[in-house]
């Protein structure tokens, strides 16, 4: 099912928290929703679902396959909804919550009580809750919480499935297998999902595409490679995984990093240099092109990659992700004086991302 | 099970009041339970039993008192279910909803309480009676409204207005429209969100206020007196019953028809362990 | 923002509650008390005023409405210590004494007023013990109370047990965290959000209290100007076939309590709005 | 009247006669059986006089009324047209088949020594009486003081119908209403109903003497112990008449007149009036009676309402109607 | 402050949530508690605090510098809670919120009015909310929400610092923020910080001290460098990080990996190959050493590192990551027939390490 937004709007009191939204789920598509705290997701969401109405507006519509769904019940919409809050029903046993949606199936189309039983055990599997079926909300974990929220939309097989943070309070096993799963459900039965998450990572590597909010508008739709090699904004930039930020000034036709700016400066003349953590490098000799020289202050080698943070001249903080093999190869060693050198990196100025030159 | 006792339910360390803190408050509310409640309740089962078993129970088997029984018990059977549908009604309209108008609507609903039971009695007088607003045209089809049954419940429909709706409007607004929601979104229609995920959510609350209704259906005096017209074996209730016999000088037998209705109280019990028996075993 | 009558829901049934909720309202409620405005409206302005600007009849309300509020306002402290009580302590027959709590409507009013001053006349159980303490109840205000209080008894308790049973006591977690006292705990956090029922107990407790009749009158002494309810002024004047004089009390009690009722209703329902989710 | 041979009537009545009439409707049945083949179903109702009365008034289907006050039947006829405003002289003895009086209940022995109205505004006595302008009865306790005051002060109660001695009787009256004021002064309890005055007297161990018709008080005696209790007669009081009567459109509607009228007359048989002093009631025809009952009526000088207050309304309106003498000695600033 | 649980159980009805819990904490140290959900974090970290009473056993004991807390009440230990579920105060606007704990503190320890407003302040400027200081918590998103949860705990200054997920709705950019914010709270303070995440990589960075926890039980303590480099049991080295697992079974003297076995066969005789998916080098040609051989079927490169999925012969599924400079040497291209050889890996043999030969 595709689903197309069209100027959504939505206030509350006089608080703009999504500002004319327009966006399309292609049908089969996997979704992300990728935005800070308080930009908009939950709410974006939760139009889609029909749980709460936008802003009325001549020009406003949502549509599911072209038919406009403006007036149409959350009930009918054949949304699963996985509340960031949960939401599961206190009084009904984790059994009982997954079996609901099916329990309330018009009689027709309710399956036999074998049936549900039957399902709402695989489901119980996939989540790794078999034996707590007979629990009550109140007697589970957090993560147990989340799975239950996650299987009991699941269990009514929705034509779109929405889902708020489903992830955010599991470990990386658990995620890592539910995220497969979610993906091998999308392959198979094509149904249209959007999640919302607050982790790039996994918005990058679960999603077809990527919605990156912020303020209640869009800043970017687009494929994760997109997102994260062409970001189309400073801020899609920023947001997208570990950034260093140096900043500096406008003079003549060049940028100018070399010396430390106060912030509070306003955003005219100024500008912006950003580099991931891993595409600097470090040598220790200053080299050909720009070159930073700055200090080791910590190296963090406890996990996957290696986290070193260096000061430079300016005392501002510089981080640059190592993989294990080349920190063993450049042997950093505390506290000495080293040049760490851009392989990639973007400059904006003023509100524009930079074309000129530029001075480290 | 004795070990327990005085001690808070919830074993969580930290929040619960010292031991004494908790002796204190049964003190108090024992106290005052037996007061205001225990006290009076002693009063009517000795005087109700002060001439012996046999006498107690010839009263309340005596022929009058068992008819008005049965009237006690159509119009409770009457007067509960309807308020039970619109206190669900209401509760549902004005706690799960925002809208203008609200406090108005809740404070009408509150009115039956403040009206003199007399007075509610009097408003149906006023409307279907003799001289009433539509007491002539009734009289003409024969239709007989007060001084019989259909009056007797309308009144005492009127006195048991608010209890359902207004026990049930502060504990569902408290509990918010998340668990609805999830319903909904699950495919469940909105009577099903109401029966399956609202109800089970107050029920406690649905059964005070259910208790409290009938208790006050099955008890109540002053309106039904007015409407009743108190002909013996027909339309006379148990608590008309109560101040016949009180008025007929023949105390133990009027003690001894409360004494039944004070026993109404155990429905309570029973109704309570009912529904927690449920709860606990599916 | 333009005029909205109701905030946007996508809880369906809005209509037909509301719709039900009015109809029946406007029936059983609305209608017969409509008749009772128009019958005291046959006394014309002058009379109606002349009926309940009357000093016996104003005595009566000072005196109704104030042992009303103070009986509520008893019950309120009374109920709730019952209500945490009943569901925050082990106690060998609590239930008993759960079911217990309801008789003050089971029992008929009359039966009620006849047990209160059994109990609390001078020669009465308790009566003998407060006379000795210098306290008389039976056949003064304070005998007006203690049956206002009584028949009124079951709505704080009653309101305030599930809103307690039903309490995320995450919070009291979180206020003890943060190193508030079990007081403070209790000041700060638990009440305000027993509120809401609390005063829905009280609202009904007053309400109830104000229109009560048949259990008072045992235990009151009926003296005019003292001990004199406004209920009887308004059984005296049916006595007297004064139906409009009548009707025209119960219309100005209506009128007073209605505008109570509103007020605190009003304050509760503003004091309240971000609770609802 | 049904086709199953089964005739049935309404009788609404007050509170204290309901053994009376249901050992009475006993005996009318068979009467009525044995004259007419027919069997009957008399239903009753009981309760305070004036709310049956409203009742009546307001849409109860009474066929006949029988109530503790003409006044009260008066109403009936004029608020709702029921029946005849002369209703009273459709049977004997102003339609009353049995009197009462007020009489004073005391404590066993009588220790304050309670003999005559007077000694009802004794320092120190209590008084027990309900409220007049909710009770029935107390109407009568009010009445009756009242005429023992006029009766006092004229010596010959013939004066009040005389226009000639106006100003003594305005005298009298004057005295009569302090008399009665201090009265009130004496009543600790105005309880709303007969009934509860009893209970405050005799449960609740309050004042020292109460007023109470005097078959109440004879019931009272027999219930709550005669070893409690003793009843003083005053030398003078007032003769209460419970009258009753037929509502005419009721039973011309229903077709009930001629049972109903043998069921009032019947009241009057010399088996009925036996029944009544039997319960405590003065039969108005004593001979009927058996002597032993009639024996625990003392006599004393009886006055009736017309005599001294020129009937019902006339005595209601001017004592207590809004503003009558029973508001203005309980008005503020009244002494 | 130091911590020192001594045999600290818990049971609910019949289920063991801890079982047996010996631990430490010392004074000002910042520990993170690590485990899968419903392995007993929150349990633990609620024992604590004093939120809920570990089962009687005369051995069991908690002090808090030497001082035994078991029966002094939670609001005297002087911990700062951070709940999993938030538990904000509904009927008080997040500033009431923040400023709960400065107003009930006894009265000659109460800061002024002023003093109040300007710590509340502070606090919500440093979780980025200073313009929702009027808001009740239903007016705010999750992250937000839980914002304000953090900022209540830290507001009482305590000596003791729990938090449950305290970063578990949040974004990267706010997470790292608040992270290094804790950290440096931490080093000036010098409290004592036990936080629970499912975060590794957040444990990882941020922690002294790592407990794992699995089922009730402590599998390791130890630094992020140890429990990363040195897992004590094969638990371990699963949760933190991404593992590929090959099973396999014990022949003689060798642990053999080169066929399929299934996995219900049961512990006895079986062994398990852990290679991290850094850890593995993509060749064409299989080399000297143990190589894998298996076909490219799927490549991420949305992100800081690139993710390579692979099939080897036995339709297993592993994962490679590589830095995208060795993504772009090795230029790995799909569906092409390629060799992994492990440069570190980690051989189980029923519950133990296994140090014997092994053949892939
Ligand atoms: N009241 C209870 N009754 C029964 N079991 C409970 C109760 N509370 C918690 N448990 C169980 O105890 C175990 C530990 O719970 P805990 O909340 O400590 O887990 P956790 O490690 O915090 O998990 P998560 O990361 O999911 O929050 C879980 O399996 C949970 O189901
Ligand atoms: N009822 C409300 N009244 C006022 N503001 C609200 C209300 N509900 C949400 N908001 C505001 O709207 C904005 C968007 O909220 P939303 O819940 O959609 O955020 P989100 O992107 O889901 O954030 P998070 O990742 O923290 O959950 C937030 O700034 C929030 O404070
Ligand atoms: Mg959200
Ligand atoms: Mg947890």
């Amino acid at each position: 099912m595709s689903i197309i937004l069209r100027n959504i709007s939505k206030t509350f009191g006089d608080f703009h928290a999504l500002k004319n939204i327009n966006i399309e789920f292609q049908s089969g598509e996997l979704t992300a929703l990728l935005g800070p705290s308080g930009s908009g997701k939950t709410t974006l969401l939760r139009i889609v679902a029909g749980l709460e109405e936008a802003d009325r507006n001549a020009n406003a519509d949502i549509l599911f396959d072209s038919q406009t769904v403006t007036s149409s019940p959350v009930n009918r919409r054949q949304v699963g909804f996985v509340f960031q809050h949960y939401a599961l029903f206190r009084h009904m046993t984790v059994f009982e919550n997954i079996a609901f949606g099916l329990r309330v199936k018009p009689r027709d189309q309710r399956p036999s009580k074998q049936d549900i039983k039957d399902k709402v055990n695989e489901l119980l599997r996939l989540v790794q809750m078999e034996t707590m079926a007979g629990r009550y909300p109140s007697q589970l974990s957090g993560g147990q919480r989340q799975r239950i929220a996650l299987a009991r939309a699941l269990a009514i097989e929705p034509k779109v499935l929405l889902l708020d943070e489903p992830f955010g309070a599991l470990d990386a096993q658990v995620r890592a297998e539910l995220r497969r799963w979610l993906r091998k459900l999308h392959d198979t039965l094509h149904v249209t999902s959007i999640f919302v998450t607050h982790d790039q990572e996994e918005a990058l590597e679960v999603a077809d595409r990527i919605v990156v909010m912020n303020r209640g508008a869009i800043e970017q739709i687009g494929s994760p490679n997109e997102v994260f090699h062409c970001p189309a904004t400073e801020f899609v930039m920023q947001f997208l995984g570990d950034v260093n930020v140096f900043h500096g000034r406008i003079e003549s036709d060049s940028a100018i990093f070399n010396e430390v700016v106060p912030l509070t400066e306003g955003r005219e003349n100024t500008a912006r240099l950003l580099v991931r953590p891993h595409d600097l490098t470090i040598q220790s000799t200053p080299g050909a092109g720009p070159a930073l020289p700055a200090k080791v202050y910590r190296v963090l080698t406890a996990g996957p990659i290696v986290k070193v943070e260096l000061i430079d001249r300016h005392n501002r903080l510089i981080q640059v992700h190592l993989s294990h093999d080349s920190y063993n190869h450049t042997m950093v060693k505390l506290h000495e004086e080293v040049y760490l050198v851009p392989r990639e990196s973007r400059v904006y100025a003023n509100n524009d991302a930079w074309t000129g030159a530029y001075v480290i | 099970m004795f070990i327990n006792i005085l001690r808070s339910t919830d074993k969580r360390p930290g929040l619960n009041p010292p031991l004494i803190v908790n002796m204190a408050i049964t003190v108090i509310a024992l106290g005052f339970l037996f007061m205001f409640v225990i006290m009076p309740l002693i009063i009517v089962l000795k005087e109700a039993f002060s001439a012996g078993l046999s006498l107690w129970w010839a009263s309340i088997t005596e022929k009058d008192a068992l008819s008005a029984l049965r009237l006690t018990l159509l119009v409770a059977a009457i007067a509960v279910p309807v308020n039970l549908v619109f206190g669900l009604a209401a509760s549902w309209a004005l706690a799960k909803f925002r809208f203008k108008g609200k406090s108005l609507i809740i404070t009408l609903i509150d009115l039956p309480f403040a009206v003199s039971p007399v007075v509610s009695g009097l408003i149906y007088v006023l409307l279907f009676g003799l001289h009433g607003w539509l007491g002539p045209w009734l009289g003409e089809h024969d239709i007989q409204i007060i001084f019989a049954v259909p009056g007797i419940v309308l009144a005492t429909v009127f006195v048991t207005f608010p209890f359902i709706a207004r026990e049930l409007i502060p504990l569902m607004s408290e509990q918010g429209t998340d668990e609805e929601q999830a319903a909904l979104s699950l495919g469940a229609s909105g009577w099903q969100t109401f029966r399956r995920v609202t109800l089970p959510n107050i029920k406690w609350g649905l059964m005070y206020g259910i208790i409290l209704c009938n208790a006050r259906a099955m008890g109540e005096f002053g309106a039904v007196s007015v409407v009743s017209g108190h002909i013996r074996g027909e339309t006379n209730t148990l608590p008309l019953q109560v101040e016949v016999l009180y008025n007929e000088y023949n105390f133990v037998a009027a003690f001894a028809v409360a004494s039944l209705l004070a026993g109404l109280a155990l429905v309570t019990l029973v109704l309570k362990s009912i529904v927690e028996w449920k709860t606990k075993h599916g | 923002m333009s005029f909205r009558f109701k905030e946007s829901s996508v809880l369906p049934g809005f209509g037909l509650s509301l719709g039900y909720t009015l109809l029946y309202l406007g029936l059983i409620v609305l209608l017969p008390l409509s008749a009772l405005v128009v019958k005291s409206s046959e006394l014309g302005f002058g009379g109606f005023f002349k009926t309940i600007l009357d000093p016996r009849v104003l005595a009566s309300f000072k005196l109704t409405f104030g042992a009303s509020l103070v009986a509520a306002a008893v019950n309120v402290v009374f109920g709730t210590i019952v209500a945490w009580f009943l569901v925050r302590i082990n106690f060998p027959g609590k239930r008993v004494i759960d079911a217990i709590v309801d008789l003050p409507f089971a029992l008929p009013t009359a039966v009620s007023g006849i047990a209160l001053a059994m109990l609390y006349s001078p020669n009465g159980k308790l009566g003998i013990f407060l006379q000795s303490i210098g306290i008389k109840v039976a056949f003064t205000q304070l005998g007006i109370t203690v049956a206002l209080i009584f028949i009124g008894l079951p709505f704080v308790i009653r309101t305030v047990q599930p809103a307690l049973e039903e309490m995320d006591r995450e919070l009291e977690e979180a206020a003890s965290s943060l190193g508030a006292s079990r007081t403070q705990t209790l000041t700060k956090v638990i009440l305000p959000l027993l509120m809401p029922p609390i005063i829905t107990g009280f609202t009904l407790a007053f309400a109830r209290a104000v229109g009560e009749y048949g259990s008072v009158i045992f235990i009151a002494g009926n003296m005019p100007m003292k001990t004199e309810i406004a209920s009887l002024l308004i059984i005296t004047k049916l006595e007297q076939y004064d139906y409009a004089g009548a009707t025209a009390i119960a219309v100005a009690m209506l009128l007073v309590s209605l505008a109570l009722i509103l007020l605190i209703n009003l304050f509760q329902s503003w004091s309240g709005k971000h609770l609802i989710r | 009247a049904n086709a199953a041979g089964t005739d049935e009537i309404l009788n609404v009545s007050y509170d204290p006669t309901r053994e009376l009439y249901r050992d009475y409707n006993v005996l009318f049945a068979k009467y009525w059986e044995k004259e007419t083949g027919r069997k009957v179903n008399i239903r009753q109702s009981h309760g305070g006089s004036g709310k049956q009365a409203r009742a009546v008034i307001d849409g109860l289907k009474a066929d006949v009324v029988t109530l503790a006050l003409a006044y009260d039947i008066d109403e009936i006829s004029a608020k709702s047209k029921l029946l005849q405003p002369n209703w009273q002289q459709n049977l004997p003895q102003n339609s009353s088949p049995y009197t009462s009086t007020i009489v004073f209940l005391v404590r066993k022995g009588n220790p304050k020594a309670i003999k005559d109205w007077n000694d009802l505004i004794k320092p120190g006595v209590e008084v027990i009486t309900p409220n007049p302008k909710t009770s029935g009865g107390a109407r009568w306790n009010h009445l009756a003081a009242w005429g023992y005051v006029l009766n006092r002060e004229l010596g010959d109660l013939k004066k009040i119908n005389d226009s000639d001695k106006a100003e003594e009787v305005r005298v009298a009256e004057k005295k009569a209403k302090e008399f009665i004021a201090e009265l009130y002064k004496h009543v600790p309890v105005l309880d709303s109903g007969a009934r509860g005055a009893t209970t405050t007297f005799a449960q609740r161990g309050i004042g020292d003497v109460l007023l109470a018709w005097e078959n109440e008080a004879f019931l009272s005696v027999n219930q709550l112990g005669a070893d409690k209790f003793d009843i003083v007669v005053p030398p003078i009081s007032i003769l209460a008449e419970p009258p009753v009567a037929i509502i005419d459109t009721v039973v011309d509607k229903r077709g009930t007149r001629k049972i109903t009228e043998a069921y009032l007359k019947h009241l009057y048989s010399p088996e009925a009036q036996k029944l009544a002093a039997r319960h405590f009631y003065r039969p108005v025809h004593p001979e009927n009676a058996d002597p032993a009952d009639i024996a625990r009526f003392s006599k004393s000088k009886l006055f009736t309402i017309d005599e001294v207050f020129g009937g019902w309304q006339k005595a209601q309106k001017a004592h207590f109607s809004d503003g009558g003498i029973f508001d203005q000695i309980y008005q503020p600033g009244y002494n």
